[in-house]
């Protein structure tokens, strides 16, 4: 069931430059919600919602957290919003992750705002997780204390070298491919990353979900706005990022460009 | 007691709000936040006679107090919402508007007979999508073609059918009565403004159709100032939309002639906004004294 | 250096952000925030032959991201502007565009003519007033009517001929191309979008001219449309408005086809909004390495 | 000169139910402002400003007071800024009262919402002032202690008696016409008052100004929609409320209805 409401922030910080990461209480939809879905977030003055991943639950407290960057003035104004404010979403929307039975490894790609999914998804997999995150440069970097707090094997790498490795997400996972394959990948950042990694996937038979972007409306499959290519048994047809995915099989995902 | 129940064009409509065509699809997601039993009907998603893709994305771009869609209705075609979403649809104890599109004026004609026999209460017939190369606005924007499709329509048809006017026009009277004189039982109004935005880092259309559809608030003047234009142009009941997001608006259309109203973009704002509009309705009748909402059809007294 | 000046149809602009017609006087008020000096130009009350009083009040309206008014050209007729505006205008540095409104053909080219010889700098010929019976939107929702008007003045002006172009039609290219052939220099748009608001308590339209002109953000992605489609259809320079409220609004506004634009509704949210609009666009030029903004008009890269 | 800015407010009464009575500090403005001038107020979310008097100028403290009552929804925005909150006003506008040289007697009527621009030109006059001002009932009565404290003369009324006394302003003001006439009298409140006041003054020959209200969207005199039938010499004409006004002479405005 989708939920619409004003709900509390219970807390509130800056991640990095532009980067906020807000916990909302909201226990009926943290209790539903899973790994990889999202929320439409409503920006005072605006007139469409804004989808943003949920980053985390915490189901024991009833929070979901959201960590976002100021893009354009929708969400400059929902980083005005402080702790005690309430926001108005409607959640749990999409069909979040996959997750594998216990005790299968699992491999966690974000890169820069696409990294957020990566801590709800990673932290089912605990150690057997190995996150991947890039950044542009060592300011913009994320959520890293999250992913080792899991217990994930964290490892950064950054446009410039300034923090981690001095790299693409892609180099690094083509260098933990070679050490051992995971069961599943799930990636989350720029079209050309995720092409690049369902190429590199499918090369390697690992089976891989990606969560894609589109502009939204309704944020729940009634007004077919956010569109994309799919495939399934060699047809083309349109998917809707909302409803369809944000999460879909990299293989069924037509990247064109 | 219930204040707002409405005879539409001879359908009896529990109130007069009616999410918007496109906009609700064929309530399944909608259903999830509150009983479709709530609504006046449902105008549902765009109908033709084969599955469409419709347009590529993006297809949505926001606005000032509005935005732009260019989704081209993209449907599974009129077979599949017979046979899949029409029999879960009648279960719900509310009207169902179709609405339908055709490339042809036979392809309408088609479509239409296609619903008689049906569970369907009523059809709106789409003149005036703007996201489609063939049909679509050619026909709204024409009174002589626009009346054609009416009069193919209305002699196949056995449902009371609703014309959808297009506010992209010179005279949308003039239009109005031509539907009317070929048989149209009611006009709706208003569809999309075409609109276009452009990216200015990468310079280029945000929709990639180039141009789309305004609807939302920032309409609702001119959707009030054009239901109050054909509702004195013509006999025929009016539908009135284009960018309701309250009960005021609501209850302003109605005062400009809207006899029901259909609420779109705003539900996207808010998913309860049907249902709110239509309990701000009975309030505002009983603490009005208003014994039913059809009294203030049409009641604006212009200067 | 001065990245922002532009040559639009023969007359050196220092940058492209002039106030629109009706919403900034003669800069009489505005002068008070800032030198008018700072602005591209002006574009100056609707002069009519004689004085007019214009309708009743009230007069304006407000709708979401935008306004209604329904002035009907309230002015004190051509011979004050000459004898009593223009003289304070032209030791103001700025472009004078003097913008005109006849009840007939003749009365548009008496105007004109009027002006011959005079200190105005270019000529905006209003077809396009919603707000007035004679004349007014009667002329700009023709193509032969615009045509005839626009032929008429040309015949007799001395100066650049502009010509205003409504919104409320079905086809602005038809009647964009149909004033390029009658000698238009250049086409201004949009004017305003016939709209309406009623007062749900009092069950009157708010406007004592019960409708109004539709302006402010609420239309600019109607207005991008526009002008992107006249830009395409006539050689003749554009110049763009409607609810442009940001430097980034004209940005997109110039990127769609147009080589100036006027602001007109957002000054009354802020006086400094075409001063404002103006700084941001020359930051724009330096940022993106751009030696003149004239390089940007219709750049724009459709899909 | 205009100014526009946004300026803090130094604090934030309630005067009754719905009716705010908000401090600005703005130096520049209250040194310029005059009693009965106006400013535009930005309420956040709407597009146009809300014109709304002056109620009080202290020079000294470089303030002036707004008294709103919320209306709609712009007031009902308005009504939301707290104590340090800036607020965006354009001011001061319009003409404002004229007032008389020393030692005159004015007499200021204020009805309802009319009554807070009686504050400042009552001022004026101190002790020669006579205020009268009458509202619906007891609740909504406002700014009797500020017409106290400049020294007043002060007459309440309300339509149903519930304070003060039970009767219209215009009662009073003929009461207290058959006590002494004043040199001039101010009045702002509904039309129909002001109406009924101008024809008082009329028959017993007193000067007297109004202030009127008019839908805005410049305020500044440039947009001519703010328009109000006016005559002079025998001439009619239109005049506009921002610049002409809103302080009119009484026996040049045309009172229809
Ligand atoms: C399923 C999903 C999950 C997302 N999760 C996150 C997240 O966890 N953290 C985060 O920072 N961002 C996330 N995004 C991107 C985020 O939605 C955009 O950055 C945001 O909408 C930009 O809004 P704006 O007002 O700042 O930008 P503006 O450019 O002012 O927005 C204008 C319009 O375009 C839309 N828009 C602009 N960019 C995007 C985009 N990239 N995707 C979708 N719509 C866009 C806006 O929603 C709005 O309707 C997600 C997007 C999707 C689709
Ligand atoms: C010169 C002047 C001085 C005023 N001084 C005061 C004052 O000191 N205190 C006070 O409480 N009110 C005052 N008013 C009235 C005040 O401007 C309106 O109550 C206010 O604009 C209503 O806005 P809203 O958003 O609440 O109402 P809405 O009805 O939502 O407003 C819609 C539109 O109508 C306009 N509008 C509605 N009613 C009026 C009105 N009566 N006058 C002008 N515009 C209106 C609004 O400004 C807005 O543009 C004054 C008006 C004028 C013209
Ligand atoms: C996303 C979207 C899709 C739409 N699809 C259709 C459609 O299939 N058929 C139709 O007649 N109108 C369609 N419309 C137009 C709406 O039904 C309605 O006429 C218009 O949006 C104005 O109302 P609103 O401002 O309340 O949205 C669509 C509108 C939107 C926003
Ligand atoms: C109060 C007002 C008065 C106007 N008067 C005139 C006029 O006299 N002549 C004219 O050509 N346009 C007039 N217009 C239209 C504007 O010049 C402009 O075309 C329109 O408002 C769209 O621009 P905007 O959205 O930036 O306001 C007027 C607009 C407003 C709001
Ligand atoms: S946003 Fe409406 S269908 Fe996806
Ligand atoms: S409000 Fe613009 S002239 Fe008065």
């Amino acid at each position: 069931m989708y939920k619409q409401g004003k709900y509390p922030i219970v807390s509130k910080k800056a991640l990095a430059k532009g980067v906020f990461d807000i916990e909302i209480y909201c226990p009926h939809i943290a209790k539903e919600a899973r790994a990889g879905q999202f929320a439409q977030v409503a920006a005072e003055g605006f007139f469409l919602r804004r989808p943003i991943s949920i980053c985390d639950i915490d189901k024991n407290k009833g929070t979901i957290r959201l960590v976002f960057e100021v893009r354009g003035h929708g969400t400059d104004k929902l980083s005005e919003l402080n702790k005690d404010c309430l926001i108005d979403i409607i959640a749990p929307l999409g069909n979040g992750f996959k997750v594998l039975e216990k005790g299968k490894k699992a491999i966690c790609i974000g890169g820069g705002i696409g990294t957020p999914p990566m801590v709800g998804i990673a932290k089912e997999y605990g150690e057997n997780a190995t996150v991947i995150s890039g950044f542009r440069n060592a300011s913009a970097v994320i959520l890293q204390e999250d992913f080792k707090a899991i217990g994930a094997d964290t490892i950064l790498c950054t446009d410039d070298g300034s923090a981690g490795i001095h790299g693409f997400v892609t180099d690094a996972f083509k260098a933990e491919l070679n050490k051992e394959k995971p069961d599943i990948v799930y990636a989350c950042g720029p079209m050309v990353m995720l092409k690049n990694i369902t190429k590199i996937c499918e090369e390697n038979g690992i089976y891989c979900q990606v969560s894609l972007e589109q502009r939204m409306a309704c944020g729940v499959g009634a007004c077919l706005v956010c569109v994309c290519r799919t495939v399934k048994d060699g047809q083309e047809f349109n998917s809707h990022v909302c409803k369809d995915g944000p999460v879909f099989d990299s293989k069924e995902v037509l990247f064109h460009e | 007691m219930n204040r707002i129940n409405v005879n539409f064009c001879g359908v009896e409509f529990k109130n007069p709000v009616i999410p918007a065509s496109g906009t609700f699809g064929y309530g399944r997601e909608y259903e999830q936040f509150y009983p479709l039993s709530k609504l006046g009907g449902i105008s549902v998603k765009g109908t033709t006679l084969h599955r469409r893709e419709g347009n590529p994305g993006p297809r949505v771009a926001e606005t000032p107090s509005g935005m732009l869609n260019s989704v081209g209705l993209q449907n599974g075609g009129v077979d599949k919402f017979i046979n899949y979403e029409l029999p879960n649809l009648v279960t719900k104890d509310t009207r169902i508007i179709a609405n339908i599109a055709g490339s042809t004026v036979e392809e309408c004609a088609e479509l239409a007979e296609k619903l008689n026999g049906t569970a369907v209460d009523m059809i709106e017939l789409n003149i005036s999508c703007p996201n489609v190369k063939q049909g679509g606005a050619a026909f709204g924007t024409d009174c002589n073609v626009a009346g054609a499709v009416t009069r193919a329509v209305k002699d196949v048809t056995e449902k009371p059918l609703m014309v959808k006017l297009s506010p992209n026009v010179t005279s949308i009277t003039d239009i109005a009565r031509s539907v009317e004189a070929n048989g149209a039982d009611a006009v709706s109004l208003i569809n999309t403004l075409l609109g276009m935005r452009i990216d200015i880092k990468t310079r280029r259309p945000i929709l990639k159709n180039n141009v789309g559809g305004l609807s939302g608030p920032a309409v609702f003047p001119v959707a009030v100032r054009m239901v109050w234009q054909v509702a004195n142009a013509v006999k025929i009941p009016v539908m009135g939309m284009g960018g309701i997001a309250t009960w005021e608006d609501a209850i302003e259309m109605m005062l400009a002639g809207a006899g029901a109203v259909q609420v779109g973009a705003a539900i996207f704002a808010d998913p309860y906004a049907p249902v709110k509009i239509a309990e701000g309705m009975q309030r505002f009748c009983e603490e009005n004294g208003i014994a039913n909402i059809s009294e203030i059809v049409g009641t604006v007294k212009p200067w």
